[in-house]
């Protein structure tokens, strides 16, 4: 074999006065960096491995290791960057198409930290939501235009099937296979204790997860797979998914290798048999054929469970989410170009999308020029990092959001990016039995009933800023925000004013 | 045995009745004059048979989980679609994206089929998908096929048994055709071969219900040389990244 | 009585449980100081079971009818009648291992240097087990009668 | 009530401890020959290599008879029971009458008939004062020579040969330990003492003794002459019955007993090595005279007499014991002849190890385990368990066997306490 | 809200085809009782039809059908119509009240000729003179739309399902050889009448299914070629397109469809030396008129009319022949809701054209090769 012409991206720095050779470090690195030299009676590392995941640094009983970003250095170019020239010999030594995970890491600007939020001074009051009723509670579906009673006021509407949800956070799709059992177990479990929702993905519902189905979105995707009756009939909700922020216009594809006896059998396919979903579902090349799949699934669930679109937030998306619920969504999920993915294509990753703040923005402006904002609801995904976002993403238009990459970072993700080397050291992405396990869903669910809870809370302490009690009124509400920093088309079309105006 | 003239009914209301009767255990339903409605059968469970006269709409059998139906004509787009179980009968041609992600079930179609039909076919231990088709199919046959058994006739002598990029992506199943094809309208993914006594065994059994069906001598159609298409690995694309 | 369990499904085999024991059971108390001061460490008195991708730590059972206690050729080897825990007087103990042989559990551990039979004594000392009390993943627990599963 | 004990040792100890559990009330005799303080009859040996000092010697705390409130009656030998009227005879021409009686008396050397026994520096090595007889006689560079290969001479080889002592086994059978241990686990043993220059001689016994009033030599059966300035005679021992003869208790080998430890005769009980229990590999009665089972016996049978109803599993043999660095453990039927059993056995000349499990019907009925004796109570557990071992025989010579090739389900019903459904 | 011209909107349907190849006429009512069959294809915001020969009366005169917003663009229209054309006869067209179809603009039409000298003055011919009044009228006037520009045929569409549209014209009562519909599923609702298919360029009308990836490559593309795309959908730039290859290139149709929905590389290859070289210099020359994306579209072009797929066939086609009718729609239903018993039916292949015109002498069948017997 030819020389290689990469370098170490990180350097483990051990501290040898610490060092006790107890090997945790070797045991628990799946990249293989530390290791025991019998002959110098020493742990020693190899640079190369490491993907600065910090399982080793946490585990370190002693705190003997440091990971720092590998001092070695390229000369200074502005265009030709570290990065730039690595990516070359990468390819340049295998001939592949670069994969990468998780979300789009380029410095865009990220527009949620060019909003800021108002709270309410002297004109009208602030609510303390510690002590004042405070309400999260939202319903996603079709809303229809009005309410219809008899005399004696009962209900004559016939209502849409409605999700309920105790606070606008859903915990987005993330397939078993992308993701492991326990981290489904997480998820499930702290969506029940929360009362949302979370998405099996389109990795199909594993059978021990049925129990969670009124918490449970099933994904319909390309692939279908796992869709069977039960499937659908489990749900709380269907989810077509077309397509995913960090990778609009491509499609999934979890090789062989993970697809253990457990995988094959919760999406139905052989065991060790890739499972490729293209980008297109192959019977909808075009509205009126999502249209036609839309309505597939509710005449497959006798129109009682709410079918909602997943879309990558690209160019069009205004136009397409329009479509969308006039082809009869019930809701529409639009994941921005810094969502997360156990494997995308590095190009696409970092290039094809555009940011979620935009998008939403401007759907729910199409939507309310067409006045028919109220007979679909909106979830905003792609890299929602806090409550100040979920609040700014609720004003901007959303309903609800959805989050994947955060409900991972709590679980213990340390966004090395390398989920689709399956290697996962956190347990998270990947199938390896020895590495599932160490993420423990008792211990996991409780973190992310922790985050989401936290983030409940900050939004009520947001909303009573603003003098607002229910979550309801934060809806669209966008002179609840203002804009730092931004051109003036930036603004318009997130519709909002800059700050002092 | 409950037979319905679908004449001027929208599909909704049609498929209202089909699915009670259905659930209600009926064991035959006679559709008459259905023209266009969709997703009949549309994720049906039990062992009801409905026999259609006319033409029925997209999606038939979407989802389907048992029951038997017979089209007395052409099918259109999508039928079984994700289909679990059942079986499912056209005298005459059928559309575009049959049995697409279908799991189990068959589906025999006398005539020809349009492109894309058996994408993403799969099996699953004892569910194994099958289609045979009496005349030829379009582009892109068996594309991402991940396992069962399509079988194409080509009764009418068609230039082409099957279009261009026929198994592309392929990582599992077969498929079998009657004549043979050029190397330029299959996938990179897939390999050619001769048929074995085995593969004879299978094609056979297929044949048999599809010469019962449809009327055909079973010798006529065995009295002629098949060749066999399966994919190369479980991995088309395992090299493709780095 | 409280005993340590573990849950076999998210043991991750990082095996800090016995560099807690050997610290819990050192002179210092202090890991750094246990591995690099003491001239002759500690033995764990954990067992540490491993076939990938299943991994476990075994401590004592602190039997009710302790077989180690009743086989005990020098008496060295007492249930506290309180506590219910179980352990061994080194100053007593020969090193016969006849404890090794009637422990269901392969639960007693040969310390080698010292001839002298080691086990789990639940950290008595410090109140809660060090093993329990480091498993970084929750694997082992400290409760009373079983867990469930 | 009261309880009365006679024999002074770990039978005795389980009985009491089991007693006092639930009864403080009865009275508790303790009778026995000895005078000592209940001692560990197994560490005679170290005590004769100078590995224990005497006060360690003590089996339980020095308060043990207070605490539990037993009144002992020391170096008074029991003669005989009358069990109709419910008395111990002891040989000053007391008597002790008993509501409840335990014969725990133990077992006696079995002593060969061979001339010149009377010789002074005759010894046999069973109790406290044998070793402290043999510990005055053996100076080092004396020799010795051991009458039995057995689990006896094999520890006073040990104990004289750390005295400084020249040392030669006689054995008759054709390798020493040969009731524990087959050849292959045999020779490795005796490998170990002859890298000490311990010497063994298989296949003969002694004939004679050589001497005058002290012993000089052994003349043995196969011609052969050792000089010796102690003869050790290590047979084995028998139960030691002598209290109950003329009485209507049931004897074979041993004193009768059922599974509550009771004799024949109601309100007697035996225990220990005495003892003629229920063996559970051979399925029958069987003297297993080894001190976790006199334990165990003795605490059955303290149970039982109080009332609290009790009964023994079973017993097999057992034992664990070492020379030096050479550690063996075995139980069970370690060394069939039969075809129904199952051998399935690994050495290493590298480690000195061996690994030898012996299966009957998927069940483990025996095992050696040389040197490589770690977690050696999992295979104890097995057969006391009656474990079906297919699932993880194939496992069973595995360096690191243990729970976890157990299927799940029995592993963790196993380790975490629980019933698994 | 913005509406077509000003923003892209993509959009799905459903489309149907019919014609007499004798050149008898026949009622509206057919198309509309197909395209009704593939209700669910459309959402309600865009239904129209073409009509082919129902002006025999003034079949040499340029019908134009307007849409005016008010007065004032009428106003404005008709000035610049009547400076530059002879008009025989300007009417309302003739609608009935109809539930579904609101918001209507004014609708009238007109059949003119360019008056002589204005022609001649421009020094170009009728039709070219005419596509510049068409364009003034599409990009200056504001309010005011050209809906259909061709002789003896005209355009009918609306907002709304079409088969509420056919009633609001009263379709029932015109009477064409030809007729192709059209039912919409756009991605926004603009409002606007405009925006519904047909698309319509002097007698090139185009109904369309799908979506152009290649939208904005062949817009420009046709942009060099002076052509002006006021509506931003892929309809009008394939009109545009066909106007280009058919009309003003001379491209036989055949191959104008071989451009549309070029053969691949891969295919090429394979061709005789001859093909190899006609289609590698076509594909280099069009190579920004490939129509790239899912169609399925009927491009009526007068004589008749060709329905053709996308090369890689992305979204479904359904022909049938019934004596000297030929049909093409999305779904056989919609065939058979008006034709119960074709001769035959099939579904044309990838890029491979039904084309059907009306029968000439020594003229031999060119549709499809693909039949099935139904």
């Amino acid at each position: 074999m030819s020389l290689s012409y990469l370098t170490p991206e990180f350097k483990v720095l051990r501290d040898y006065d610490k060092c006790i050779n107890c090997k945790v470090c070797m045991r628990q690195c799946s990249f293989e960096v530390h290791s025991y030299d019998e002959d110098l009676d020493k742990m020693v590392s190899n640079d190369m491995n490491c993907v600065n995941c910090q399982r080793c640094v946490l585990l370190c009983p002693t705190q003997a290791l440091t990971i720092i970003k590998h001092p070695q250095t390229f000369k200074e170019h502005a265009n030709w960057t570290y990065d730039a020239i690595r990516d070359i010999y990468r390819q340049a030594e295998t001939g592949g198409v670069l994969l990468s995970s998780m979300g789009n890491d380029r410095p865009y600007p990220v527009y949620w930290d060019k909003m800021v939020i108002n709270a309410s001074q002297v004109t009208n009051p602030s609510i303390d939501p510690l002590r004042e009723p405070m309400e999260l509670r939202v319903y996603l579906g079709r809303k229809p235009d009005r309410i219809e009673i008899d005399e004696n006021l009962n209900v004559k509407t016939k209502m849409p099937p409605q999700l309920k949800l105790e606070t606008p956070i859903m915990f987005s799709a993330m397939s078993y296979g992308s993701i492991s059992y326990n981290a489904h177990a997480a998820l499930a479990r702290a969506a029940e204790e929360l009362g949302i929702l979370y998405n099996t993905g389109e990795g199909g519902l594993h059978k021990d997860f049925r129990k969670y189905g009124k918490n449970t979105i099933v994904q319909v995707a390309s692939g279908r797979f796992g869709v069977d009756r039960e499937y659908l009939n489990t749900a709380a909700a269907i989810e077509i998914k077309i397509g995913q922020g960090a990778k609009p216009g491509i499609g999934g594809h979890l090789p062989g290798e993970k697809v253990s006896e457990d995988i094959s059998a919760t999406r139905m396919i052989p065991s060790g048999s890739d499972a490729i979903s293209p980008a297109p579902h192959h019977d909808i090349y075009s509205i009126e054929d999502l249209a036609q799949l839309i309505y597939s699934l509710k005449e497959a669930t006798d129109y009682q469970k709410p079918v909602g679109v997943k879309i990558a937030a690209v160019n069009n998306v205004a136009a397409i989410a329009s479509g969308i619920a006039r082809a009869g969504a019930d809701y529409i999920a639009i994941d921005g170009f810094r969502g997360g993915t156990g494997a995308a294509p590095k190009r696409i990753r970092d290039n094809v999308g555009i940011p979620i703040e935009f998008a939403i923005a401007a759907v729910d402006a199409r939507l309310r020029s067409e006045g028919i904002r109220h007979t679909v609801s909106l979830v905003a995904a792609g890299s929602i990092r806090n409550s100040a976002d979920i609040v700014k993403a609720i004003a901007l238009g959303a309903d609800a959001v959805y989050i994947a990459t955060a409900a991972l970072i709590a679980l213990g993700c340390h966004m090395c990016q390398k989920c689709h080397t399956g290697k996962c050291n956190w347990g998270i992405a990947t199938q390896d039995p020895n590495l599932v396990k160490r993420l423990n869903p008792e211990i996991g669910y409780k973190r992310l009933v922790n985050l989401v809870q936290a983030w409940s809370h900050e939004i009520k302490e947001m909303l009573g800023g603003m003098g607002i009690n229910d979550i309801e009124s934060l809806k669209g509400n966008r002179l609840m925000l203002r804009g730092i920093g931004m051109t003036q088309k930036e603004l318009d079309i997130l519709g909002i004013l800059a700050a002092g105006e | 045995m409950k037979t319905i003239n679908a004449l001027g009914i929208y599909y909704r209301d049609l498929n209202e009745i089909i699915k009670e009767l259905v659930r209600s255990g009926e064991d035959i339903i006679n559709l008459k004059n259905v023209n266009g409605q969709r997703y009949i059968g549309d994720n049906l469970s039990g062992t009801t048979k409905i026999n259609i006269e006319g033409t029925p709409g997209n999606d038939m059998a979407a989802f389907m989980d048992g029951l038997t139906i017979e089209v007395f004509g052409n099918g259109q787009d999508a039928i079984g679609n994700t289909m679990n179980d059942g079986n499912i009968i056209i005298h005459g041609h059928a559309g575009d994206v049959v049995g697409y992600g279908m799991r189990g079930g068959s589906i025999y179609i006398k005539d020809s089929v349009g492109y894309r039909v058996g994408i993403h076919m799969k099996e699953y231990k004892d569910k194994v998908p099958v289609i045979v088709i009496g005349g030829s199919a379009g582009d892109f046959f068996g594309e991402y096929m991940a396992g069962g058994c399509m079988i194409v006739l080509n009764l009418k002598n068609d230039e082409n048994i099957v279009g261009e990029y026929c198994g592309t992506g392929m990582h599992g199943g077969v498929i079998y055709l009657r004549g043979d094809v050029e190397d330029y309208q299959l996938g990179k993914e897939v390999i050619k071969e001769k048929i074995d006594d085995k593969d004879y065994a299978l094609i056979q059994k297929y044949v048999e219900n599809f010469c019962q069906y449809f009327d055909y001598d079973f010798q006529k159609i065995m009295n002629h040389s098949f060749v066999k298409l399966h994919p190369i690995g479980k991995r088309p694309y395992g090299n493709m990244y780095a | 009585m409280k005993k340590v369990y573990v849950k076999e499904e998210v043991c991750v085999g990082c095996r800090l449980c016995e560099v807690y024991c050997i610290t819990s059971h050192s002179k210092y108390k202090d890991v750094l100081k246990a591995y690099k001061l003491e001239p002759q460490r500690p033995t764990p008195r954990i067992v540490i079971e491993e076939n990938r991708p299943v991994s476990f730590s075994l401590q004592c059972r602190h039997c009710d009818d302790a077989p180690c206690v009743k086989s005990c050729i020098t008496g060295a080897m007492r249930k506290d009648p309180l506590t219910g825990v179980v352990t061994c007087d080194t100053d007593k103990c020969v090193g016969c291992w006849t404890c090794v042989l009637v422990c269901e559990f392969g639960a007693i551990i040969r310390d080698v240097n010292n001839k002298v039979a080691s086990k789990c004594d639940l950290c008595a000392e410090a109140g809660e087990p060090a093993c329990v009390k480091n498993c970084p993943n929750e694997a082992l627990v400290y409760s009373e009668g079983g867990i469930s599963v | 009530m009261r309880i009365v004990i006679i024999g002074n040792s770990v039978a005795m100890v389980g009985a009491v401890e089991a007693i006092r559990k639930y009864d403080t009330s009865s009275e508790i005799v303790v009778i026995s020959d000895e005078t000592y303080h209940v001692y560990s009859r197994p560490l005679i040996s170290y005590y004769l290599g100078n590995l224990v000092s005497e006060e360690k010697m003590i089996y339980r705390e020095k308060d043990f008879y207070r605490k539990n409130k037993v009144e002992t009656v020391f170096g008074i030998k029991a003669i005989s029971i009358d069990e109709r009227k419910k008395e111990v005879h002891l040989e000053n021409g007391d008597s002790i009458s008993f509501d409840k009686l335990l014969i725990a008396t133990g077992g006696k050397p079995i002593i060969p008939p061979v001339e010149g026994l009377n010789k002074k520096n005759v010894h046999t090595f069973i109790k406290m004062d044998d070793a402290k007889k043999l510990k005055e006689a053996a100076k080092p560079g004396s020799k010795a020579v051991i009458v039995g290969g057995g689990l006896i001479g094999f520890k006073a080889a040990e104990g004289l040969h750390h005295l400084g002592v020249d040392v030669t086994i006689v054995e008759l059978a054709d390798r020493i330990l040969s009731t524990i241990l087959d050849a292959e686990g045999a020779s490795l043993v005796s490998q170990s003492l002859q890298n000490d220059g311990i010497k063994i001689i298989t296949g003969t016994t002694v004939d004679k003794i050589i001497g005058d009033e002290y012993v000089k030599g052994v003349l043995l059966k196969n011609g052969k002459e050792l000089e010796a300035d102690n003869l050790i005679i290590a047979i084995g021992v028998v139960p030691n019955v002598d209290v109950v003869r003329n009485t209507s208790i049931s004897i074979n080998r041993g004193i009768l007993v059922d599974n509550t430890m009771k004799t024949s005769v109601e309100d007697v009980y035996a225990a220990g090595d005495v003892a003629e229990g229920y063996d559970m590999l051979v399925e029958s009665n069987r003297v297993v005279p080894i001190w976790p089972n006199a334990y165990m016996q003795g605490e059955i049978a303290g149970y039982n007499m109080i009332g609290i109803n009790k009964s023994f599993k079973g017993i097999f043999p057992m034992n664990s014991i070492g020379y030096k660095n050479t550690n063996m453990i075995t139980a069970g039927i370690t060394n069939p002849q039969q075809e129904e059993f199952e051998i399935i056995s690994k050495i290493d000349h590298n480690r000195r190890s061996y690994k030898k499990f012996v299966v009957k019907e998927n069940r483990l009925v025996g095992f050696i385990l040389i040197n490589d004796i770690d977690r050696a109570g999992l295979f104890t557990g097995f057969i006391k368990n009656e474990m079906d071992i297919t699932p993880f025989k194939k496992y069973l010579l595995n360096d690191d066997f243990g729970f976890i090739y157990l299927p799940k389900e029995s592993r963790k019903a196993k380790m975490l306490d629980l019933e698994v459904v | 809200m913005l509406k077509e011209g000003y923003v892209r909107i993509p959009s799905g349907c459903a489309i149907s085809g019919i014609i007499d190849r004798t050149g008898r006429l026949f009622s509206g009512q057919s198309i509309t009782d197909s395209i009704a069959t593939m209700h669910d294809r459309s959402n309600g915001l865009g239904g129209g039809f073409a009509a082919y020969g129902i002006y025999p009366d003034f079949k040499d005169y340029f019908a134009f059908h307007m849409f005016y917003d008010d007065l004032i663009a009428k106003q404005e229209t008709e000035n610049i119509l009547k400076a530059d054309y002879i008009v025989a006869l300007e009417e309302k067209i003739p609608t009935r009240k109809t539930a579904h179809i609101k918001n209507a603009p004014l609708i009238y039409r007109y059949f003119a000729i360019p008056k002589p000298e204005k022609l001649k003055l421009s020094e170009l011919d009728e039709n070219e003179f005419t596509i510049k009044f068409v364009f003034n009228i599409n990009s200056n006037i504001p309010g005011a739309y050209v809906f259909s520009s061709g002789k003896n045929m005209g355009v009918f569409k609306a907002v709304g399902y079409p088969e509420d549209v056919a009633n609001f014209y009263k379709l029932e009562s015109y009477k064409g050889y030809m007729w192709l519909a059209h039912g919409r599923f756009p991605t926004n609702t603009p409002g606007w009448w405009g925006g519904a298919h047909p698309f319509n360029l002097l007698n090139i009308s185009v109904v369309h299914n799908g979506e152009l990836s290649s939208y904005d490559t062949n817009r420009k593309y046709l942009e060099e070629f002076g052509y002006i795309c006021t509506l931003q959908t892929d309809t009008e730039v394939a009109a545009y397109i066909f106007d280009l290859l058919l009309r003003k290139h001379g491209l036989p149709i055949e191959l104008a469809c071989k451009v549309v929905a070029s053969p691949l590389w891969k295919q090429v290859e394979r061709m005789s030396p001859k093909e190899k070289f006609l289609y590698t210099n076509l594909k280099v020359i069009y190579g920004r008129a490939l129509l790239n994306g899912p169609f399925s579209m009927i491009i009526a072009y007068g004589d008749g009319f060709i329905a053709i797929n996308d090369r890689i066939k992305l979204r479904p086609l359904t022909a049938a022949k019934k004596g000297d009718m030929i049909y093409v729609a999305s779904e056989e239903s919609a065939i058979r809701q008006i034709c119960k018993n074709p001769e035959s039916v099939w579904i044309p292949r990838g890029g491979e054209p039904v084309i059907a015109e009306l029968i000439r002498d020594n003229e031999k069948e060119m549709y499809s090769t693909k039949e099935v017997t139904a």
